[in-house]
């Protein structure tokens, strides 16, 4: 069902867990399957220091939050945005045809985060 | 690595003398039963002497077992057939909210074809309550079809009482005995069944392969056209390996029905007890006593189906889930959704089917094993300990 | 005793590598193609590569195909399944009035159902004529379905010139190709079909598993309602072990085509030419060229098909006849009937369909005991010499 990559990405997902003093906190969740997924920034001179994730669901759910994490750690936030959810699909080589509307939303997660710290930041 | 198999509900190895004795009905006795000349006989005796096997498992007649291409087949040819057949006595049939996909689909085709179909709700623990029932019958009722044992979360409807209240009232009852024929004593006489589904592949014979029984006197319409098969109720040329699979089958079911039905559940209770005690936020689905033997359904709390069942994968287990993410559909099983189980819960469900070739070792690996790998995606996710 | 068996198109021995390739996916191989574990994976990727084996036999797509539980099952699914999805284009049918059974009990239910069925005539030799066919189409018409060669007789109908024709019209082609798939070359798409039954069990796979062909963008609604196997368009667990046999039996069929041909054909042949030098008062039923290569059909006047049938079991062989009297109705074929034969000389008919294991030796014993047979028959008919 899921080629290699993913299964890398599942089973041993990178920057798992919180980040205490997170300055940017994204939470998106699809309610209808229920997956869940929160993304923690540590943001320094607009570039991403530190990032984390807590997912609740799926192979594919966990395996997009894993990855999402690897292509933004050390990236400047425009950059960052520039990433989509077909992009990190693409970067795990491809996710079954019937996740990929379901579970496929880190790149969400991560935008919400960046938005909660420009957010926060105007304050 | 060591492949542990947990999931007798989706489908069970075919026995080894089963497999055989088809293969012998393949390449050697392989005549078709219609044909007058010796290949022929042979084959035609093979076919009645499964069918006398099969009536045996659960007390019928050879007359009253139709062979099917498996249960699906027997559940669509059962509803649609007696529906047809009987459209003069009424269009109302009651199931339950609870069914297998092949009743509730075929239930929504006839309402499709003016039928009226009531879904009866299920309590907490799967079960209907008679109540309802009594309640849901009108004069129009010509079918109640309630199933046996649910695939899901294993509980066992009180058949009898079913059984007994549609003989008073003249409807006919059909059970869908998929996951109970030849995993748990059935006696069709005593419990008053008219038509009962059942599938080769959930005790040992092969997929492709069922049969349904239907009580003499019974009025049921074909659905599948053709060569005067079956009686004329099914027409196709007859899978005598399959066929002669299945009577060995039920033979053997019948033969050691006592002793798997105590190893097994002395297996499930064992899984039962000992995860309850050592994983905290857990629920049992189902119910506790009236429950297929070999069937443990838990929902872990805070974690997601689909991570639980690859992370067993990767351990060499095999077990299923009702959580939407394994099927590709977008809701969480039917069945935990209507016991009353909130989205998440349902999302966090495994299930464990077991069978009479698992080990009490392989259930102690299992055992310690899923308390760390609970602990794993419990730590990832953003709904536990926040 | 030895056993002769020429009654190929009955059906046939499964091909032992097909039946031990089969025993590993009962045994060991047996996870349901549905679940997400390893056993699920396992075989599911086995039956995806034996639906492409399945589509290279006929030249099709693997999304064109769909596995079913034999022929019959795949003619209901082709006849209803369009009938049912476009009666919104149309109500009228075109059919052959030499179709198998499966087809022709289909159709009559059809009608039942609002449907209008045109069965064509045949000529003597079992051929329907074009013409026929152009004049039976009308504004309603939304189907066209004629078998690709048939099983009594043998003969090949004009499948090219029909495909042509429908297409021309817009028409949907279905062919019932049960006696052609594996043992004649076809291909849908140089012959324009847009549905084509096969069965597993004609052509050295197992009884009780078939595939129906149904061309990308050809509108068909499902008849087994249950989970969403074949793409919603049949429900039912797959039978995996039949599905990975008929793919094997589909590679072997196509591997060995063209030599498989040439050989029957020449036992046909060699059948055709001694009976007609030898015995007196026959006739040979079937086209003379366009004729399956297996397939010899004689009517030996004067005599009755059962009691030649017996003779030859008697000596071990095992034919079969176009009698009423070996199928238990009182009408002799109706494939003969509608090539014109009067009963009498359809009671009298031997059908000989020859297989790939049959041998030159096989067929030169029955050669030296027909004669006898039928002139003993014959000096106690009524009807001979008089
Ligand atoms: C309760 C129940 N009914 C019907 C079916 C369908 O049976 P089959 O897979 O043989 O078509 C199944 C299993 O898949 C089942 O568990
Ligand atoms: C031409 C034809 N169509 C359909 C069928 C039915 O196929 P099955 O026996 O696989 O149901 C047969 C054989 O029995 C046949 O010869
Ligand atoms: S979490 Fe449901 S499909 Fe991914
Ligand atoms: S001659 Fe006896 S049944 Fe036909």
């Amino acid at each position: 069902m899921y080629n290699e990559k993913v299964m890398d990405h599942f089973s041993n997902p990178r920057n798992v867990g919180e980040i205490k003093d997170a300055n940017g906190i994204g939470e998106v969740g699809n309610s209808k399957c229920g997956d869940i997924m929160r993304i923690y920034l540590q943001v320094e001179d607009d570039i991403i220091k530190d990032v984390k994730f807590k997912t609740f669901g799926c192979g594919a759910a966990i395996a997009t939050s894993s990855m999402v994490t690897e292509m933004v750690k050390g990236k400047r936030l425009d950059e960052a945005l520039e990433i989509s959810n077909q992009a990190v699909a693409e970067a795990l080589g491809g996710l079954p045809p019937a996740k990929m509307h379901c579970s496929n939303l880190a790149a969400d997660a991560l935008h919400e985060a960046i938005k909660d710290y420009i957010a926060k930041k105007g304050k | 690595m060591k492949r542990i198999y947990f999931d007798h509900s989706a489908t069970t190895p075919v026995d080894r003398e089963v497999a055989e004795l088809m293969l012998e009905y393949m390449t050697d006795k392989y005549g078709n039963p219609s044909s007058v000349h010796a290949f022929g006989r042979e084959t035609r005796k093979a076919l009645e002497e499964a069918r006398e096997k099969v009536a045996a498992l659960i007390n019928a007649a050879p007359n009253e077992i139709f062979f099917t291409s498996g249960g699906t087949e027997g559940d669509n040819l059962a509803l649609k057939g007696v529906a047809y057949a009987n459209r003069k006595k009424g269009n109302h049939i009651i199931t339950t909210a609870i069914e297998h996909h092949a009743i509730l689909h075929t239930c929504e085709y006839l309402e499709k074809q003016g039928f009226s179909v009531t879904y009866l709700p299920v309590d907490e623990n799967a079960m209907i309550r008679m109540e309802d029932l009594k309640n849901a019958i009108t004069d129009q009722t010509i079918l109640i079809s309630v199933m046996f044992a649910n695939n899901e979360v294993g509980t066992i409807q009180p058949i009898k009482e079913i059984g007994q209240l549609a003989k008073e009232k003249g409807i006919y009852f059909h059970t869908d005995a998929v996951q109970a024929a030849g995993n748990y004593p059935i006696d069709v006489k005593e419990l008053n069944i008219d038509l009962l589904t059942m599938s080769g592949h959930k005790f040992h014979a092969s997929k492709g392969i069922g049969a349904l029984y239907i009580r003499r006197g019974v009025r049921v319409e074909e659905i599948q056209h053709g060569g005067g098969h079956e009686r004329n109720l099914r027409a196709g040329t007859e899978n005598v390996p399959g066929i002669v699979g299945l009577g060995k089958a039920a033979e053997i079911a019948k033969r050691d029905m006592e002793e798997k039905v105590t190893y097994i559940q002395g297996l499930r209770d064992k899984i039962i007890t000992t995860i309850t005690e050592k994983v905290p936020h857990i629920k049992l689905n189902g119910h506790p006593e009236s429950r297929m033997p070999g069937n443990v359904n838990f929902s872990f709390l805070y974690i997601e189906g689909e991570s639980l069942l690859l992370n067993l994968d990767m351990k060499g287990i095999a077990a299923s889930s009702g959580s939407a993410c394994t099927s590709g559909s977008l809701d969480p099983s039917h069945v935990l959704l209507a016991m009353g189980l909130p989205h998440e819960v349902a999302h966090g469900s495994l299930r464990v089917t077991l069978g009479r070739g698992n080990t009490e070792e392989e259930v102690d690996y299992f055992l310690g094993i899923v308390p760390e790998i609970v602990e794993k995606l419990r730590s990832m996710s953003p709904l536990y300990g926040s």
